[in-house]
């Protein structure tokens, strides 16, 4: 299971993904924020904190309670500056 | 006629503009808006994108637009990679019967852009020193102007 | 940078938006309106001005709205004779720092445009009889949003 | 002294300005309209007694009660239709 980085957050993490194995998918999308934090350093850490930071399933900014399946894309980036 | 397109190569205003597309029958306004770079302070600007959840993301924009207000066509290119002061950033263009509707959308599209589209900056300072660009409160607030659900 | 001009030409609206001036340094947003022939039920639009008071005018409406909102430049091109369908009637570009005012100020000039601009068109219908346009209330209606003493 | 018609108001005159002698000059715009109502048809002169047709005086909006003197560029024409 891939999870995509995008921005300052793929800066920190010093690649543009991260990757776990399908059997550890998480159930929902604050487990998986628990789950990282524990795994990267501790600036891309506390941005995984952030309620500021998103977290994109399938290509749609999703909650925390979205549930997850090892075949989602799942992306985390911090707010918009487009425009 | 909705359409997005992300651009790594610079944005030709003038032939979007020209071939922008009207009906000679029923397009009586047509609203613009083109962002650029502004230098000051800058020696260059730096965008990225999610490819095809910031294209899925503007199109979302354009068709809660076009509930709302009755629009022809809605066209926006973005540009991404690295700008140079002055270059255009964003080009969108509302074609509609009526002023109101295409001043509206337009708008309307625009701050929903700022906002939901999976676009950064970064800049380059006058050192040579990149750094990301931070969200504005204010873009969150002009957004939220339109009212709740605008993206459902 | 405040310009108005009265052409009795067709409008070349991808060079006007060419040559628009901006500063490389300062301008982050240009909103532009640009009005077309709607051909519904018509054959032809003809357009009157009062050379010299609507040149004024517009030129009143923009130093009102720069009064209101900082804008860098405002260019209006309105056309005069006869046209045909699917032709630009009028250009309008305001060049800004930020997108907020150069919304705003496009918006207010052509409302304003709309109801002091001494020009008067006539449509020619399918039978080819022309006829005056008439008025519309809520051109007016449009104009007031934006407080008293617009004009002033 | 010169009167300027535009728009409809010219094609009822069937001429774009209609001389009034100098030594005429009224006071104010009310007593030109009261004056020129009874110097054209009766068409025209319906439409000069609507409040929605202007009176310029030297290419500004004026009132009824702007005074006038015969050096004054004065126009008359309907309610705005561009843009």
């Amino acid at each position: 299971m891939k999870i995509l980085f995008f921005a300052r957050l793929r800066e920190l993490l010093g690649s543009d993904c991260f990757e776990i194995a399908d059997a550890d998918c998480p159930a929902d999308v604050a487990a998986l924020r628990a789950m990282l934090r524990l795994s990267v350093n501790a600036q891309l850490a506390e941005s995984l904190a952030d309620p500021n930071v998103f977290c994109a399933v399938n290509q749609k900014v999703a909650g925390e309670d979205q549930t997850l399946k090892s075949s989602d894309e799942v992306a985390f980036f911090p707010p918009m500056t487009g425009g | 006629m909705f359409s997005v397109a992300i651009s790594k190569e610079p944005l030709d205003v003038s032939a979007l503009t020209r071939d922008f597309p009207r009906s000679a029958a029923e397009t009586g306004a047509v609203v613009t808006f083109t962002g650029f770079v502004r230098g000051e302070g800058i020696s260059a600007l730096a965008l990225e994108h999610y490819p095809g959840m910031t294209e899925q993301s503007i199109l979302d924009s354009i068709h809660s637009a076009a509930r709302r207000w009755p629009v022809q066509s809605v066209q926006v290119v973005h540009r991404v990679g690295e700008l140079a002061a002055g270059e255009p950033i964003v080009w969108l263009a509302v074609g509609a019967g009526h002023r109101a509707a295409a001043f509206s959308a337009c708008e309307f599209v625009m701050d929903y852009l700022k906002i939901s589209a999976p676009l950064w900056k970064r800049e380059r300072d006058l050192e040579g020193n990149w750094h990301w660009v931070d969200a504005k409160i204010a873009d969150r607030d002009r957004a939220r102007r339109w009212g709740g659900g605008a993206i459902a």
